[in-house]
Parts: C-alpha cells; structure tokens; sequence
C-alpha cells in the first residue's frame, strides 16, 4: 500500500494505536484482576463477561444482520436450562452441558428464523415477543423438566473431574468470552461477516453479488441464538440456581440496552455496552425507584443523541476504518490487465441472451410489452428509450429482480425465466444500479472484494478459526480487488468509507464490484446518470476496456454520445415495445425514434 | 354460554387495545411498544379520578381520555419525533420501551402497588337472559368497543382528516405536497390511540382490577390481539380481538391454566407466519418484498 | 414569481444539482427540458419544500421559501404534481380530489371548486367513485392535475405529466396545460419531451447533469440543434 | 496485529496455567469475631419495585424503623447498626448479585431477606458458604429452610405449615370434596405441592386442583373448574387480587353460596372485600394469630397494639401506605431477634449467634409472632399453634383481620 495513504489517515493511524493499547490494557487487567479485586468484583465481572457473550450474540443478529429480536432473553433461558438438565439430570460432563445449551437454543432460533426468511424483519421481533412469552410459560410448566417456577439447583462446576473455585470460573468465563469476541472479529473480517452486513445495508445489492439472503439470515440468527444459548449455559453453572423469573422482559429490554450502549454493528459495541449497561445502573442501588426511571430514560434518550452508541461515536470520531493487512502486503504494481482475467470459453454458442416475447403487467398497467431482444456474444449492446418505456422493468426481469409476467429468457443456452437474481451470478450475469447500490458499512476494497465472493471456497469454521486456508483466499482476494480499484483509480481510496466517494466514483466502484464477479454478461443500468462530462468520459474508456476483454454487455444509457459510440447493436423501445432495431446510425435516423423522444413534430 | 359472553367482552377490549395499536401502525409503520403502558396510565387515573375526587363515570373516563392524550403526544414527541424514517431507524423499538417502563414505575410510584377495585359501569347490575348472567357492564363493553370502532371507521373513511391518514400511511411524501402536514397526522394519531386505550383500560380495568401491573398483564394481549386479525385496520383489530378472547376461552378448557398464554401466542405465531397480514390480510406484506419500482 | 439564485442540491455527500439559476415570470408556462438523471425531479422537489437546497436561495412571490415547509406553500399557492402521478390508488377518484383541497376549509369554496373541476373534467365525475388505482395512465394523470387545481394554485409544477402517456394522450394533457395557463396559472413544467412542451412554452431551459446549458425561448429552443443532441447525442 | 496476538496467546497460557494450577485462593473467609464490632451491618433485600414491590417495601419499612429506633437507643453492644438495602425486583439473578455484593464489598454481618421466594432460594447458598446469619421474615418457600442452610432462620409460617394447617381445617370441618386452586408461580406452585402432601398425610384425595397464570384477567374457568368438581370448600393459594377474581366468577356462575374458601397468608390483602365483592364473607384464611383482632375487641393485645401504633406513627395509616402493618412487624422483628441475639452472645460471631438462636430463642420477646421455636433441628420459627382462622370480610383498621368464631 502507498505510504500517501496511511499519512492521510493520520486519525486512524492513532485510532488503531489507541484501540490496540486499549485492547491490551483491558486484556492484561482482566488477567490481572482477580489477584487483588476481591470476590465480589471478581464475580460481578464474570457476570459481565456473560453478559458479553451473550451482547456478541446479539449483536450478530441485529448489528451485522439486521435482525431485530426480542427473544434473546428466551434464547439464553433455553441455553441455560438446557445445559442445567444435562448436567443435572443426564449426568452429562459440564462442557457436553455448554455445548447441548448452546445447540438447544441454536435449533430454537433456527425454527423461529425460518419462517421469518419470508417476513419483513420487524415482523421477527414480534414473533419473538411470543416466543419470549412462550418459552417463560413453558419453563415454569414442564416441571419435570425444569423444575418449575421454584427453579432449580446445578451442581458446582466440575471440568475433568476438578472442581473449579471462584478464580478458576472467572478464568474459565473469561477464555469462552475471549472465544467469542475473537469469534465475532474473525467473522466480522471474512466472508461471512461481510455477506451478512451486506445484506443489512442492501438486500437487493447483496442478492446482486450472489447472497442468497434469507439462508444468510437464517445462518446469522442461527449462530447468534447459539452464542445466547452458550451465554445461557454458562451462566446456569456460574450461577448454580436457575429460575424463570429471570428470563424475562426485562431481561430482553437489559439486552437492547446493552446494544444501544455500546453501539450495534461495531466489533467493540457488545462489550463496552456490557460494561456500562451493568455498571452505571448500579450507582443507583441505593434508590430503586430512580433507577428504573433512569434505566427508561437511558433508553429513550441514548438511541436520539448517539444512534450509533458509544464505540460508533467514538468510531465516527476517528473514522476509522479496518486496516486489512492483505493490502498492506500488497507490493507489485504492474498494470492490470482485465482481458487475462477472463479466460472464458467464447467459443460458446453466438447468442449470448435472448428474451423473447417478455411482458410484466403491473395491476392494470403493462410496463413491458411482448418484448424480444438478442445480445450477440462479445458485443455492447444498448437498449434506449424515453422515460417510462420500460427499460428498467425489462433490466430487473433479465437480472431476476422481477418476474416476468410471461415470455422466457435464455442465456447461455439456458432458460433462465424467473431464476432469482443470486443464482444468476452464479451463471455468469452481473449487473449495476440505476441508484447506486454500495454497501456503505464496508470500506471501498471490501465493496469490491464482495464481488469475488462467488469464488471463495473457505467454510465458516475456516474464518473462525482464521485457517491458512482462509487467509490465503483473502489475501489473493484482496490483491484482486486492488487491482480493479486500479483500473477505476480508486487505488488511494481502498481503505474509504464509500459514502466519501463522489457520485460518479461510486458508480465506478459498483462498476468494479460487478466486474470481479467476472460475469459473461455485464448490465449497465444507467451507468452515467447524473454523472460529470469528465467522470462520463472516464467511464466510458473503462466500458471500452471491458469491451475489448470480450465481456458482453447490455447497456441502458441516456447519454446518446456514449451509446452512439460505443454501441455495437441497438434496441429502442417505448410504451414496453420495440420500436427500432439496428445499429448506431440507423437508429438515430430513425424518425420514429426522434418522435418517441422529443414528441410530437419532431 | 356463559364462557362464551365473557370471551367477547374481554375480545372487544382486546379488540380496541388492538385498534389502538393499529391507529398508530397505519401512519407509521411502528408499533407503540408503550401502549401497555398507556391502557394502564388511563386505567389508573381514571381509578383515582373517580374513587379519589369521586367524579362520576363519564367525567373521569373523558379526564382521563385527555390526559392519556396529552400523554401519548408527548411519547411521540419525546421518543419518536426525532428518529427520522422510521422504517430505515428501528431504534423506536428501544425508545418505547424506555417510555413505557418510565411510566410503569412512575404509576407505581404514585398510585402504589396495590391492585384497586375499579367500579363497574351500573354497579355491576347482572341482568338474566335464557339463564346466562350478563353484566351490563360487559354489554356496555362490547358496545362501547363497536362504537368506538364504527366511529373509527367512519371517521377514517369519511373525513378529510381520515382521508389524510390513509394517504400519509400510503404515500407520505405525496401527503405532504397535498399540503399535509404529515407530522401533524401522526401526531393526531397518537393522540387518538392513546384516548382509544384509555377508554379500553377503563372498561376492563374493573375485570382485572386497576393495578400498575396492567401493562404486561393485559397490554400484551393488544399486541397478540393486534397481530392475529393484521395491523392497521379495524375490522382486523376486531377480528383479531374477538379471536383471542375466544381462543382464551377454549384454551383455558383444555391446557392447563399456566399455558393459556403460551397457546395463544402460539397462534399469533402461527398466523404471522402463514399471513402475514394477519387473518385479513393487510397490504403488509407487500412491504417487505423487493421494491420493484426504483431500481 | 418564483427565482431560483444559485442553489445546489445533494443528497448526503453527493451534489445532484450545482449551482442552477432561474426563474418564472407570473402567467408564464416554463419548461425546464432534462434527460433522466439530469436532476429534474430534485429541482422541483426542493422548491416544493420536500427537500432542502444545501444553498442559493428560492424566493416565490418575493418571499424566501427555500426553509418552507410544503404545506406553508401549498398555502401560498404553490402546488407540484409530482412525477408518475402518485395519486392515491386506494383512495376514490373523488377522496383523491378532496384530498388535493386538504387544507381549503371553507366547504363553499370546495363545492364550486369540484363543480367546476368536474365540469373541466367529465370523466373524472363519470368515475368519481372508483378507486383511483383502477383508472388509466391518461386518466390517473387528468386525476393528479384536477387534484392540484383543487387549491387555486397561482404556481403550478408538472414533473414530467408525459411519462409513460400515449402520445395522443400527451397531446391532450399538454393542451390542457394551455388552457390552464390562459385561465392565469403560471405553469413550471419538467420534460423530457421536448418538442411537445415547447409548443406551449413561453421560455425552457435545458438542463444537463445537474446544470443550466441553454437557455432561451420556446421557439427558439425548439429549433436549436442542442436540444436533440441532449437527446440524442452528437451524431 | 502480531503483537496483539502474541499478548492473547500468551495471556491463554497464564489463564491456563491459573486454572488447572489452581490458585487456591481462601475462598470461605471466615467471618472475623470481634467482641466489639465498631458498626453492625444488616443487609436488606427486597422486591421493591416491579410486580411484588409491596412485599419488600414493607419489609424494608420494618427493618429501618427498626434500626432507626436501635440507633436512638444507643446501637447493639454499643455499635451503631447500619443497613445497606437493594431492590432486587424479585429477580433471582438480580438477587443473587446483590447478594455478593453485600456480602463482599458491603462486609454485611447479617441479612435479612431476601423477601421473595426464589430469590431467596438463589442466594441462599452463597450466605451460608460465607456464614451469614439472615432472617427470613417473608420468603414461605418450604425448600429454603432446611439442613444445607444452616444460618437461616424463618420468621413467618412457611407453605408446609401453612397448608398443613388450611388442609387441617378443612379435614377437621369435615368437608367431603376439597379443591385445590394455586397460580403457576413459584409460590403457587409450592403452596400446590405441600397442599397435595398434607392431603396425603390426612389421608384424602383431592376432588380436583386447578392451576391458572397469576395475574390472568378472565378468571371465569377457574370457577367453571371448582363447580365441575362439585367442591364443597376450595383451599387458595392465591394472591389476593386473584384470589378476589376467583370469588368474583364464583359469584357470577352461582357458586360461591355452595362453597367455603380457605386460603393461606398470601390471599389477605386489606382492600379484598372490596375487590371480591359479597362473596369476600365465604373467605376465611390461616394468619398470624398475634395480628388478628379477637371477636368483638378492638384492639390486638397490648404488646402488638403498641407496635401497631408506632407503625402507624412513622408510615401513616393504611391509606398512607399500600404496606402491611403485619409484614412490617415480620420486617421489625427480625432486627431485634438480630439484635436479642447478638446481645446475648455478645458478639457478632455467625456461630455463636447461630447458637443463641438455636437453644435460647424462648427468652426472646417477639412482637411479629407469639413466640419463636428455633430449634438445633429446625429453623421454623413460626408456631403451628399461633394460625389462627381469620375471616376476610371487614377488617379493622383497613388492614387488620379478625379471628373467625
């Protein structure tokens, strides 16, 4: 990486070295402070720790992937009782016990969350407010089982037969809580943690590059009530007395206010919102009336005055953004060469796509109109028309964002009507928006580097453990993505916040993105809408680039220059239907389609 | 038979509880994780109007109706106002439920925790029909909730201010080049809900005696009512509540008396899951889907 | 009647509209001509007080409104009909039409209004009744226009009335704006279609990517060969 | 990065090598005995606010009197006495942390409370590991007093003795078919418990038991239940807003003049005629015999009159306050047993108060009730003699009840 960048980010440069110190700091303390902390901090803390895990927890389901449930109480119930009954009732070893909890509330979220795939998010949180309701009633009454409403006792905790004492639990808590959090930031920089954050900030942009996201959704909430679920489990051996009582409403509102403390979505978030969210309610101990008032207040006000909670604000402050080490490792600098990085057979058949006879009604009004079109393999292919003609609506049925109402698409040789647009990426078509579609919680190279997520091939467990594997994919992946930063000359910007970017810089960054999904097919929705004479001049040369790498391309533009030049075939339509066919200069004389655009008499 | 008249006076509370809800979902696509609280404050102070000052029944209910109003704005005012697009900004989740425990230990405070007899309406006067006792007090229940949900419904359908709620529930921004003041409508609806769930409180409230303890005792039964018959509109407010009082009622038969709840919100579970909209399907669900238009 | 000085508009960090002037005469019809993306629709939804310019001024009747909130305009006797109609589908034509007279809360005025409408209009009383989803493109847009109308705007802004319209249909619509413009409204038109708008236009402007390129008067725009080469390119 | 990573490498292996070396630090400190302690600290916990809040208030409002007056008086062995309370919301996890918070960081000597149940039960363990002498003057779960906690001591009746003595009556009355009604709480689920094993020892089977979610709006089916059964008494153990529903449905169906109720400690409530309507006369229940008025007096026996006054004088009259004078009695009592006990011994060592508490209890002059009846085997204060049968209906004094005929 060029030394210019690290110095422009001089700010983050002493972020990272405060948060490092501040890492360490805390680490050595924690390891420190049960010699001279005394038992009841020291057990306050273990409690905290608990908590942690069980905020990380939280905070993949609604920080990274943008579901809201109120069910986390009831998640580390069932953990915790889970893991009682198996230690107490089936003689279970105590780590069996952890992981029967932690699986117990997993298969718990996994049954809430799959209906929920369907459902608008906000909808989980309700049906989590009965599952919440449905697992308090279900604890007290399935006696046999848990004991009831008078609660039930754990055995002290017993690790291979050594009975552990206060210090040792506190160690013990604190490396399953260490697990967690390195859990939470291996994920968070891998593949995984970035498709889900995608699809928190764009749904339609993160099934664009192939995200299935209802699976990733259902993943997410998965390992996020496992982790509750394990938190859970913990807790009901530290504590060693369960009781319903616990797992209540209440409990789900400590949760959020956890969250809310410390920031959703940020690595940093669950744990410093554990730490405050217990601490600062305890210097109300002695009047309890306030300090509920307080608690409702915290809540009411912190959401209004620092949305992003105290390590967002903090992060703002410093934005910061990630160091990823695999651009810093980056050292050659040879010009990239698109054509090399398509080695595609072309000797396919000629017809690249064919649509033919497509319509889409909405309710009374047919926006596409029995449309057929054919894209010839390696060519640029534009479909123009005055607003409302129905180019967009054609665009999305290609891409799989619409159905069509009838008429079949082939591509490949393959018919692919009504294919949902994340299996098309797969196939080999990739697309830009109209309005550009970043992902803004991700940095510029991560923006890109999510393009090549169709050719990863680590599992979940190789970046929680961050495998060789793993770092291997990424680092080439990364390397990649830098070289199509290159090609837009965003080389300097890797490491932005795509919001920083101008309009038409953004649009190039789309542009990449969809570019390293190294697709057959290119679709252009738009590419230079509200962009400069300079920035469209520029993205042309680069459509010129693809062009020449023999990368298919269809094209929606209202910049007539930029079609008329580079097209090699030419669609008009209007009203939905074709009007006129050809290439360039024909349809330019067209006087029909001089009609359509500027009305009548023309 | 008995059972039955029961199951529809608490249904047609649950059933404003659940209009209550959907008065406030329709503009704002959120939903009032305070209304518990507020079906509680307006029980309460009603309580202390009419047992404290010894007003009688209408003065202390229209009282307070007002202050549940004036309430309800200024939850609006406090913890959602500020939050810009509600649908992008969840944190109204949050911010309720802060106001909503503000108020429970405020009331606890001030009204003190023990449960109150709440007087019934014609001092519990039981009439006989074919052998079933009424109270018309629970008549007065189910017609009141008819009323008010006709009124509702009229209001909604024939008004220009009913106008302008549906068109700010359906296009804000086009609302507000009719000359709406979108904000004002929400606002107004805020304060609609929360005179509707004073009125729902004060009329179960000599059922379940007027407690602070209210709020999740019957406050959760408005959301499960609300979301079982689909949010936002009223026929689905009455069928959801009407259901739930029914499905109380055969529930309480059959499962043991602790998981009556459970049942219940299984169903709600279950109707989420198969539709969305709730039984009569709103136009929710279409919400969640892609947006097709701006791409 | 309206002046537009120097204002530039972005959404977040991203400038759409930089630093455009111009202005409306009273009893003029003004089109201001754009390709999409251009930066039309932000243009009129910052003067109708839905957006806020991050600079320049907006002055409508000699009155700063570029703080104004759009109910304040309406009030004054601005109304947009915004692009793609937006009536409200589940709403009936007639609620459509009432909801345009929203804040007029003298019932007299509104009678004769709606008589008047309705006269101006006979399809729109033919299906008063149904819901506004159910009617055609030309019809929604006659529906949208005649909701407007329902505040005796002084100003009145059409965000492109011919999209996705039949171009008999645009015909009718264009000439209708003719005729509302000699019944004294002062009209702010976006298109795209140009040679349409600027039959009835008294002056347009064009614009490219967010600025001002041309200038001028109907006529003359109409024959200038810039104006097909916004459209069409240098060919 | 590498750096960091060394530091979490190296830090697991101190962790490791702390764990399984076992840095057997002296977990049980045992309570250092001074003949002259400076300060006694009493910790105090309590449900004082959420949906049982009235019970810890008004325990607190008893221990603070309590203290106040000890005080003014000069202290225990001439310490001052402080007390450290906490609201635990009758959260069992809540509870517990302030527990070890007290113990811990507050060096409590003893505790009273915590008032709630299961609270109780979940800190139960962590005040005998440390030898805290606590008084239980409200929490009737029968687990919590038992061999495994040997520094708690019961002030009020616990379920078993409760339910021995309403199934007792109801035996004795010679009622055919006996019902059983509880909530799903804790406490109801206990009451159902111990209920269903005196039964057992008297030898009768219950005609039904019937259970419901405390705090349910519609109590219509529980009624529909006992009149299925055909009861001819129904034994509550209710709280008393629920209890009062019940006998409103009872009411409603046509039952209620078929019926006889008994219920235990937990269904008095001062306004219960009012929330029970008519129906209240049917209701009588097992209370603390010491704080019931006698038939036709108006006044309890002198000893108790006189507390009752004071409570009066400090918290207001009934209406002030939405406490119980008789749990603000329980609450005030366990701080001058605490204090009795601590005087006697002479010390504020866990043992020998414990001792005190276990062989000399009779010299003790209670005030909650008659008398107290530690014994080295049982921790059970409360005499099964002093329940006496209580009527329901119309209570002096806005809280007092009055023994029935």
């Amino acid at each position: 990486m060029p030394n210019s960048l690290l110095k422009a980010n001089s700010k983050q440069k002493k972020y990272s070295r405060i948060f490092t110190m501040f890492c360490t700091v805390s680490l050595l303390v924690s390891f420190v402070l049960p010699l001279f902390a005394g038992d009841y901090y020291m057990r306050i803390i273990s409690l905290i720790f608990i908590y942690m895990i069980l905020a990380i927890g939280y905070n993949i389901s609604a920080g990274f992937s943008g579901i809201t449930s109120f069910a986390f109480a009831a998640h580390y119930g069932v953990g915790a009782y889970v893991s009682a009954v198996a230690i107490t009732r089936y003689n279970m070893p105590f780590l069996i016990g952890l992981l029967a909890g932690a699986l117990a509330s997993g298969l718990v979220g996994l049954v809430v969350s799959l209906p929920a795939s369907k459902v608008k998010h906000h909808y989980l949180a309700l049906i989590s407010i009965g599952l919440l309701e449905i697992v308090q009633q279900i604890l007290n009454e399935w006696q046999w089982f848990t004991g009831g409403a008078g609660g039930m006792y754990i055995p002290s905790w017993n690790i291979f037969n050594i009975m552990l004492n206060n210090f040792q639990k506190y160690y013990f808590i604190l490396i399953i809580m260490l697990f967690c959090v390195a859990l939470q930031r291996n994920l968070r920089k891998s593949r995984w943690g970035r498709d889900l954050i995608a699809i928190k900030n764009n749904e339609i942009a993160a099934a664009g590059v192939g995200i299935n996201f209802s699976k990733y959704r259902i993943a997410g909430y998965f390992l996020s009530s496992m982790l509750a679920g394990l938190a859970g489990s913990v807790y009901a051996s530290f504590s060693g007395y369960l009781s319903p009582d616990t797992f209540n409403f209440e409990f789900t509102v400590f949760i959020l206010l956890m969250a809310v403390l410390g920031g959703e979505g940020t690595l940093s978030g669950p744990i410093i919102g554990a730490v405050i969210a217990t601490f600062v309610p305890m210097l109300f101990n002695a009047t309890p009336d306030l300090k509920q008032i307080v608690f409702g207040a915290l809540l009411v006000v912190l959401p209004q005055v620092m949305p992003a909670g105290i390590s967002g604000t903090i992060k703002k402050y410093f934005k910061e953004i990630d160091h990823n080490k695999y651009i810093v490792d980056q050292t050659e600098q040879n010009e990239f060469d698109i054509q090399s990085n398509f080695m595609k057979d072309h000797s396919e058949m000629e017809d690249i796509l064919v649509v033919k006879g497509l319509t889409k009604r909405f309710g009374g009004v047919t926006a596409v109109d029995g449309l057929d079109m054919t894209i010839k393999r390696g060519t640029v292919h534009s479909l123009i028309g005055p607003n409302g003609a129905g180019k967009s609506t054609t665009v999305n049925m290609i891409t799989g964002i619409d159905k069509p109402s009838e008429g079949s698409i082939i591509f490949n040789g393959k018919e692919i009507t009504g294919n949902k647009i994340f299996n098309l990426t797969r196939k080999g078509l990739s697309r830009t928006y109209q309005h550009v579609r970043l992902f803004t919680n991700l940095s510029v190279v991560e923006n890109v580097a999510i393009g090549g997520r169709l050719f990863y091939t680590y599992s979940i467990f190789d970046s929680i453990f961050r495998t060789r594997k793993m770092k291997k994919e990424e680092r080439k992946s990364f390397h990649e993505a830098m070289e199509y930063l290159k090609i837009i000359n965003l080389y300097d910007k890797a490491n932005y916040d795509p919001e920083s970017l101008s309009a038409g810089q953004q649009k190039l960054l789309e542009l990449a993105r969809a570019l390293y999904m190294k697709p057959d097919l290119l679709v252009l929705d738009e590419p230079c809408a509200g962009l400069s004479e300079t920035e469209t001049l520029e993205f042309s040369k680069i459509i010129h680039k693809i062009r020449n790498a023999g990368i298919s391309i269809l094209l929606i533009e209202h910049h007539m220059d930029l079609v008329m030049e580079i097209s090699d075939y030419i669609t008009v339509i209007d009203y939905g239907k074709k009007i006129a066919e050809g290439d360039p200069a024909s349809v330019t004389t067209n006087p029909v389609v001089k009609t359509a655009y500027l009305g009548e008499g023309a | 038979m008995q059972e039955i008249v029961t199951a529809l006076a608490n249904g047609s509370i649950y059933a404003l509880m659940a209009l209550a809800i959907g008065i406030i979902y329709s503009t704002t696509q959120i939903i009032n994780f305070a209304h518990g609280s507020v079906i509680m404050i307006g029980a309460m102070t009603s309580y202390w109007l009419l047992s404290i000052f010894h007003m009688n029944y209408f003065t202390a209910i229209l009282l307070a109706v007002l202050i549940n109003i004036i309430l309800s704005m200024v939850i609006y005012k406090v913890s959602v106002e500020k939050l810009g697009d509600l649908t992008q900004n969840s944190s109204w989740i949050v911010t309720l439920f802060g106001a909503g425990i503000i108020l429970d230990n405020t009331a606890r405070i001030l009204f003190g925790t023990e449960p109150k007899a709440y007087p019934f309406l014609f001092d519990g006067h039981v009439i006989s029909i074919f052998g079933t006792k009424i109270m018309i007090h629970e008549m007065m229940m189910i017609l009141v909730a008819v009323i008010i949900g006709v009124l509702y419904q009229i209001v909604i359908q024939k008004t220009n201010f009913g106008r302008a709620v549906r068109a700010v529930s359906f296009r804000p921004d086009t609302a507000r080049i009719m000359g709406i003041r979108s904000n004002r409508i929400v606002l107004m609806c805020f304060a609609i809900s929360g005179a509707v769930a004073a009125i729902s409180g004060a009329l179960i409230a000599p059922i379940t005696f007027a407690s602070y303890t209210m709020t999740y005792s019957v406050g959760i039964k408005a959301f499960a009512a609300a979301l079982i018959g689909g949010l936002g509109n009223t026929k689905g407010a009455f069928i959801g509540g009407i259901s739930l009082g029914l499905i109380e009622g055969i529930a309480s038969m059959i499962v043991p008396g602790g998981l009556k709840d459970a049942i219940s919100f299984l169903i709600m579970i279950i109707v989420i899951i198969v539709l969305p909209g709730g039984i009569l399907s709103a136009k929710l669900f279409t919400k969640g889907e892609l947006k097709t238009e701006k791409i | 009647m309206l002046q537009v000085e120097n204002v530039t508009i972005g959404y977040g960090k991203t400038e759409v509209v930089h630093n455009i002037s111009f202005h409306v005469k009273k009893g003029e019809i003004i089109t201001i001509l754009g390709a999409n993306g251009a930066g039309k629709s932000t243009i009129l939804n910052t003067i109708v007080g839905l957006h806020q310019a991050k600079e320049g001024s907006i002055r409508f009747q000699d009155k700063e409104i570029s703080k104004a909130r759009p109910d304040q305009l309406v009030q004054n006797g601005m109304r947009l009909v915004p692009e793609g109609r937006q009536i409200f589908p589940q709403h009936t034509v007639m609620e459509n039409i009432l909801l345009g007279a929203y804040i007029e809360k003298n019932a007299k005025k509104i009678h004769s209004r709606l008589h008047s409408i309705f006269e101006r209009f006979p399809r729109l009383e033919e299906r008063k009744n149904q819901m506004g989803g159910t009617l055609s493109g030309g019809e929604q847009q006659m529906l949208a226009i005649a909701r407007a109308l329902m505040t005796e705007p002084s100003l009145l802004i059409l965000d492109e009335p011919s999209l996705g319209l039949a171009p008999i249909i645009v015909g009718e619509v264009f000439a209708l704006l003719k005729q509302i413009s000699s019944s004294g409204v002062t009209v702010l038109l976006v298109e795209q279609m140009a040679n349409s708008a600027l039959k009835i236009s008294d002056r347009a402007y064009v614009l490219e990517t967010g600025r001002i390129v041309l200038e001028g008067r109907g006529e003359e725009i109409r024959n200038n060969a810039d104006i097909a080469k916004a459209y069409l390119g240098n060919v | 990065m590498k750096r960091k990573s060394a530091i979490s490498v190296s830090s697991i292996i101190l962790s490791l090598t702390l764990l399984f070396t076992g840095c057997s630090s002296s977990d049980d400190t045992a309570k250092e005995a001074s003949s002259k302690p400076k300060e006694i600290v009493i910790g105090n916990i309590g449900a004082m606010t959420g949906s049982s809040a009235t019970l810890g208030k008004a325990q607190s409002q008893g221990v603070d009197l309590a203290v106040k007056e000890i005080n003014a008086d000069g202290g225990i062995l001439d310490a001052k006495v402080k007390v450290v309370s906490r609201d635990d919301g009758a959260d069992p996890t809540k509870s517990k942390t302030f527990v070890e918070e007290l113990v811990d960081k507050e060096k409590v000597d003893f505790m009273v409370g915590p008032t709630n149940s299961t609270p109780a039960a979940a800190s139960m363990a962590y005040l005998q590991q440390n030898k805290i002498v606590s008084i239980l003057p409200i929490a009737t779960s029968t687990q919590l007093i038992n061999p495994n906690n040997p520094y708690a001591f019961r002030l009020i009746a616990s379920n078993a003795i409760q339910a021995e003595a309403i199934v007792k009556l109801a035996v004795e009355e010679k009622y055919k078919k006996i019902v059983l009604v509880a909530d799903t709480s804790a406490l109801g689920t206990d009451g159902m418990s111990v209920m269903k094993e005196s039964m057992k020892k008297y030898g009768v089977t219950p005609a039904a038991t019937v259970t419901y979610k405390a705090d349910d709006a519609d109590m219509t089916p529980v009624a529909e239940k006992i009149k299925d059964a055909k009861a001819d008494v129904a034994l509550f153990w209710t709280l008393g807003a629920d209890g009062a529903k019940i006998v409103r449905s009872l009411e409603r169906i046509d039952y209620i003049n078929d019926l006889d109720i008994i219920g235990y400690t937990g269904l008095v409530m001062p306004n219960f005629k009012e929330l029970a309507g008519p129906g209240a006369d049917k209701v009588t229940v097992v209370s603390a015999g010491s704080w019931a008025l006698e038939p036709g007096k108006t006044e309890l026996a002198p000893k108790y009159w006189e507390i009752y006054q004071k409570l009066i004088a400090e918290y207001g009259e009934k209406d002030k306050r939405d406490t119980s004078a008789s749990i603000i009695a329980s609450g005030y009592d366990a701080v001058y047993l605490l204090k009795w006990a601590i005087e006697k011994a002479g010390t504020t060592d866990s043992e020998k108060v414990k001792q005190v508490l276990e062989t000399d209890i009779q010299e003790f002059d209670s005030i909650y009730a008659n008398h107290y009846e530690f014994s080295k085997k049982s921790h059970e204060g409360f005499p099964v003699s002093d329940l006496v049968k209580s009527k329901m209906d119309d209570m002096a004094y806005g809280e007092l009840y009055k023994k029935a005929e």
